[in-house]
């Protein structure tokens, strides 16, 4: 069930785009809308593009469900050390420890609207960037298994 | 015929006390919102993140995230667990 | 009354919502349409969950640029973001679930799908 | 210096665990069968030594806080507010007693499970997926934030209807598995729903600055249906046990055992429920809390066991048996909480008959566990669950037919085994509180010696037959899996009184003891 040769240009074009704006998403979950799980879910979207565009036999032929897999244990690892390590510096799980420190992600931030600096947050862009590693290669292999009745459509 | 006329009076029903209770609840101006005032004043000097949702996603609440994700993993390996090649004579036929 | 509810027109779609969801999931047959009622009265518990955070004239609680220091509830968006993603994932496993049910029925109507013994 | 980091987090542990070891498990998983089969049984092993050392460190120190995030663990409520804001972890003794069972069983079944499933394709998602069942039925019991208790058993729900749905059995055991996991959603929907409704109102999550901020108005009520009616579909009872017969009998022995126990959750959650969070409200009197709970307890007892007898597939029997014997709980614990309003009766038998309905908690997990393990071997062995076609294997699986009889002795309530223990408590207070509820318990324990006489003649006496001349006694972990609830099963029956005073009277206490539940939280500084 491939698309015209049009479709596949402007969705192979189209889809670093949308990876992109998924990652912007995610990372700037602590200052404007979204996070982790939102972001995921639109880079999931560009893979459900490619799907679309794509057979679906070429679609897996270069994104492999091994990977997806290493890549949504990455994540979850993310997010667990995150909460782990907040033991290591006597705060109990989950503490966020990073957060106000000046160091990496520390800045203070005062009360009250202000523009918005990425450096602040502690260890909120970690669990973030985590879960939306994990949510990116959860939802597409969920999408990959539940569309693989395509395939089977084409040999009758 | 009976079947659904019996459904459609259930619902009504439902219709007209689900209608009363929700007439109960104020909207727009929550009764108590101690907390969460306490997480808007507080939100951004204890996290330093300017999102108060993510900072109580994140931080605040941080633990049910990690059910949350726990749930898609679950999720994925369910769905996993559905496609998988089968080995031979591994069902059992019900008799 | 009336006036009063139209003031609640969210818990009033709430209400409407979860009934047509109800709804679906009891006079449908086919498995797939029950999983769509299903999801129809998730939605509803999510949007009376969002529904209850709600401050007149209040904003988005996000402090990068805000117009005005009034802000709706944030704890009860922040419950919706889990509900939602986990409608996502048990919805994504049942209609998986449906799936392997019709690959192996070879039929998805719920009155056919009895093999098993009560 | 060990002990004391790892005793300071145990309740952190105590979920991290099972999760790592669930999370790794994939990758873990493809490097072999030897290696997946270590990484299950040090991860159980691990879950169920660090589930111990909790409920030892629970019943030694009192109540465990935990409040994930803040400055320091045991710091409930923020410097400069006077509810508590954060999630945290409630583990006090009925807690504690629910850890206990939950990390026996767990360890029990995982060992078993090493090698009935061998023979299964698909097996690190398989041994994930237990383990992300073993962590939700963990956080359910230890959580004291009521979104926290409804994500973990959304947890719960969608890992068991994974795993019911595993064989797929030609669509048979994956259509139940729809059926429990819808059931279970909109379950969860209502639990979710209730947690809208008191959050609108109170604005508190947390159990205990909820309990304390509990007025019981006409919304209340419908938060309390709301939140009931769900718990009670979850764990049996019967006007909604129907999932219960279909999802045991389709599911791998091992699972079924844990989804005894986590039915078992989903009580201790009806009990949290209705002891601490509605405990207080005295106009609305005990005795209709009270009556709601035998009656639904007595109908259980009787139902199960009358569904029970012409059951023909071994495992369906055993499911019904389950409902019938979460009667007996109910009936305990519904007896106690009638009589919460008058001292006298209370003391006298009132905390008698819930410690039974809670000590009967425990034995039921072990004995119910434990019979469900050997129809697992039966069914690795003979290969069908159908009492008809059994018949003779105890010549060749000796130590399966001894299990049986333990476990089959035990759930009748005959006496040298726990669940006569337990039912003797429910029997005398019972009776004293009104003697024809005690005749039926009675009856009914009859039923179920009858019922499980007729199966283990089915399945084990007769002569050898033709079909099942291969069939030998089933491999050593197993057999371990099984042995680990026998001992329980056996110890707790010749010696019940340790039981009953270290583990028991204290969950007693800690269930009526809701005034130092909701102190612990916002008294502590």
């Amino acid at each position: 069930m491939k698309m015209t040769k049009i479709v596949r240009t402007t969705a192979d074009v189209f889809y670093p785009f949308c990876l992109v704006f998924g990652l912007y998403v995610v990372i700037h979950g602590h200052l404007t809308p979204g996070g982790g799980f939102q972001g995921g879910a639109v880079m999931a979207t560009g893979a459900a593009l490619l799907i679309v565009a794509h057979a679906y036999t070429d679609v897996t032929r270069r994104i492999r469900k091994t990977a997806l897999k290493i890549l949504e244990a990455i994540g979850l690892m993310m997010f667990l050390f995150a909460g782990l390590s907040g033991i290591l510096f006597e705060r109990p799980f989950m503490g966020n420890w990073m957060a106000l420190t000046g160091k990496l992600f520390g800045t203070p931030v005062a009360h009250g609207p202000n523009p918005g600096d990425l450096n602040t947050a502690g260890l909120l862009p970690l669990l973030n960037l985590g879960v939306g590693i994990e949510v990116l290669g959860g939802l597409t292999i969920i999408l990959l298994y539940m569309l693989s009745g395509i395939k089977e459509e084409k040999q009758p | 015929m009976m079947k659904i006329a019996l459904y459609a009076t259930i619902l009504l029903v439902l219709f007209g006390g689900l209608t009363y209770i929700v007439a109960d609840l104020p909207f727009g101006a929550p009764p108590v919102s101690d907390m969460d005032d306490y997480f808007i004043r507080n939100g951004q000097e204890q996290t330093g993140a300017n999102n108060i949702v993510t900072s109580i996603v994140f931080d605040f609440r941080g633990f049910d995230t990690l059910g949350e994700a726990t749930v898609l993993f679950t999720a994925v390996l369910g769905v996993g667990m559905m496609f998988r090649k089968m080995k031979e004579g591994e069902e059992y036929e019900n008799d | 009354m009336t006036t009063e509810l139209l003031l609640k027109l969210p818990y009033f779609t709430v209400v409407v919502l979860t009934l047509l969801g109800l709804a679906a999931m009891i006079f449908k047959r086919n498995l797939i349409k029950i999983l769509m009622g299903l999801s129809l009265m998730e939605s509803a518990v999510n949007l009376f969950l969002v529904a209850t955070g709600y401050r007149t004239g209040g904003v988005a609680p996000i402090f990068t640029n805000a117009p005005s220091p009034h802000m709706t509830l944030p704890t009860v968006q922040a419950l919706t973001l889990t509900s939602i993603v986990i409608g996502v994932a048990t919805s994504a496993m049942m209609l998986s679930f449906a799936m392997v049910i019709y690959k192996k029925y070879g039929t998805v109507d719920a009155d056919k799908v009895k093999k098993l013994k009560g | 210096m060990m002990d004391t980091f790892v005793m300071r987090h145990l309740p952190a542990l105590l979920i991290a665990v099972p999760l790592f070891a669930a999370f790794l498990m994939p990758l873990v998983g493809s490097l072999g069968p030897k290696v997946r089969s270590a990484w299950v049984f040090l991860g159980a092993l691990a879950t169920a030594a660090v589930g111990l050392a909790l409920a030892g460190k629970v019943l030694a120190t009192g109540t465990v806080l935990y409040v994930f995030g803040a400055a320091i663990p045991q710091q409930t409520l923020p410097p400069d507010a006077a509810f508590p804001i954060r999630i945290m972890f409630q583990v006090d003794a009925l807690s504690a007693l629910m850890v206990v069972i939950a990390s026996l069983s767990s360890l029990g079944i995982a060992i078993y499970s090493l090698a009935a499933e061998s023979k299964q394709s698909g097996l690190e998602t398989f041994y994930a997926m237990l383990f992300l069942l073993i962590a939700g039925v963990l956080g359910m019991v230890a959580t004291g934030d009521l979104f926290n208790f409804f994500v973990f058993l959304e947890i719960s729900s969608l890992a068991g209807a994974a795993l019911v749905a595993y064989r797929v059995d030609d669509g048979v055991a994956v259509e139940a598995g729809l059926k429990y996991a819808l059931l279970s959603t909109v379950g969860a929907l209502a639990v979710l729903t209730a947690i809208g409704i008191l959050f609108a109102q109170y604005n508190a999550l947390n159990l205990a600055s909820l309990a304390n901020r509990l007025q019981f108005t006409a919304l209340d009520q419908v938060a309390l249906v709301l939140l009931v009616v769900p718990l009670a579909m979850k764990c049996g009872a019967v006007p909604m046990h129907f999932w219960t017969p279909d999802t045991y009998a389709t599911a791998p022995s091992s699972v079924t055992a844990f989804l005894v126990v986590s039915s078992q959750a989903s009580l201790y959650g009806l009990f949290r429920i209705l002891f601490t969070l509605y405990g207080h409200l005295v106009q609305f009197s005990w005795a209709t809390f009270g009556w709601f709970l035998i009656v639904l307890g007595v109908l259980s007892m009787f139902v199960g066991v009358t569904m029970a007898i012409p059951q023909k597939d071994v495992k369906r029997l055993m499911a019904y048996h389950a409902v019938s014997q979460t009667g007996y709980m109910l009936l305990g614990v519904g007896v106690g909480l009638a009589v919460l309003g008058d001292a006298d009766a209370l003391a006298q038998y009132g905390k008698t008959a819930m410690a039974g309905g809670l000590f009967h908690v425990i034995n039921h997990a072990m004995y119910k566990g434990l019979l469900f393990l050997t129809a697992g071997a039966v069914f690795y062995r003979a290969g069908t669950r159908n009492l008809n076609k059994l018949g003779g294997l105890g010549h060749d699986m000796p130590w399966t037919m001894v299990f049986f009889m333990i476990g089959a002795l035990a759930i009748a309530g005959v006496p040298p085994f726990n669940g006569f223990a337990s039912k003797l408590l429910i029997y005398e207070s019972v009776f004293r509180f009104s003697p024809f509820l005690s005749i039926v318990a009675m009856l009914v324990s009859i039923l179920t010696l009858a019922s499980f006489v007729k199966v283990f003649h089915a399945m084990f006496l007769g002569p050898r037959r033709a079909e099942f001349a291969a069939v030998r006694e089933v491999p050593a972990p197993m057999l371990a899996g099984m042995a680990l609830l026998a001992v329980f099963v056996v110890v707790a029956g010749l010696a019940p009184q340790p039981f009953v005073d270290h583990l028991i009277v204290p969950a007693v206490d800690a269930v009526i003891d809701r005034a130092g539940y909701v102190a612990a939280i916002l008294g502590g500084r």
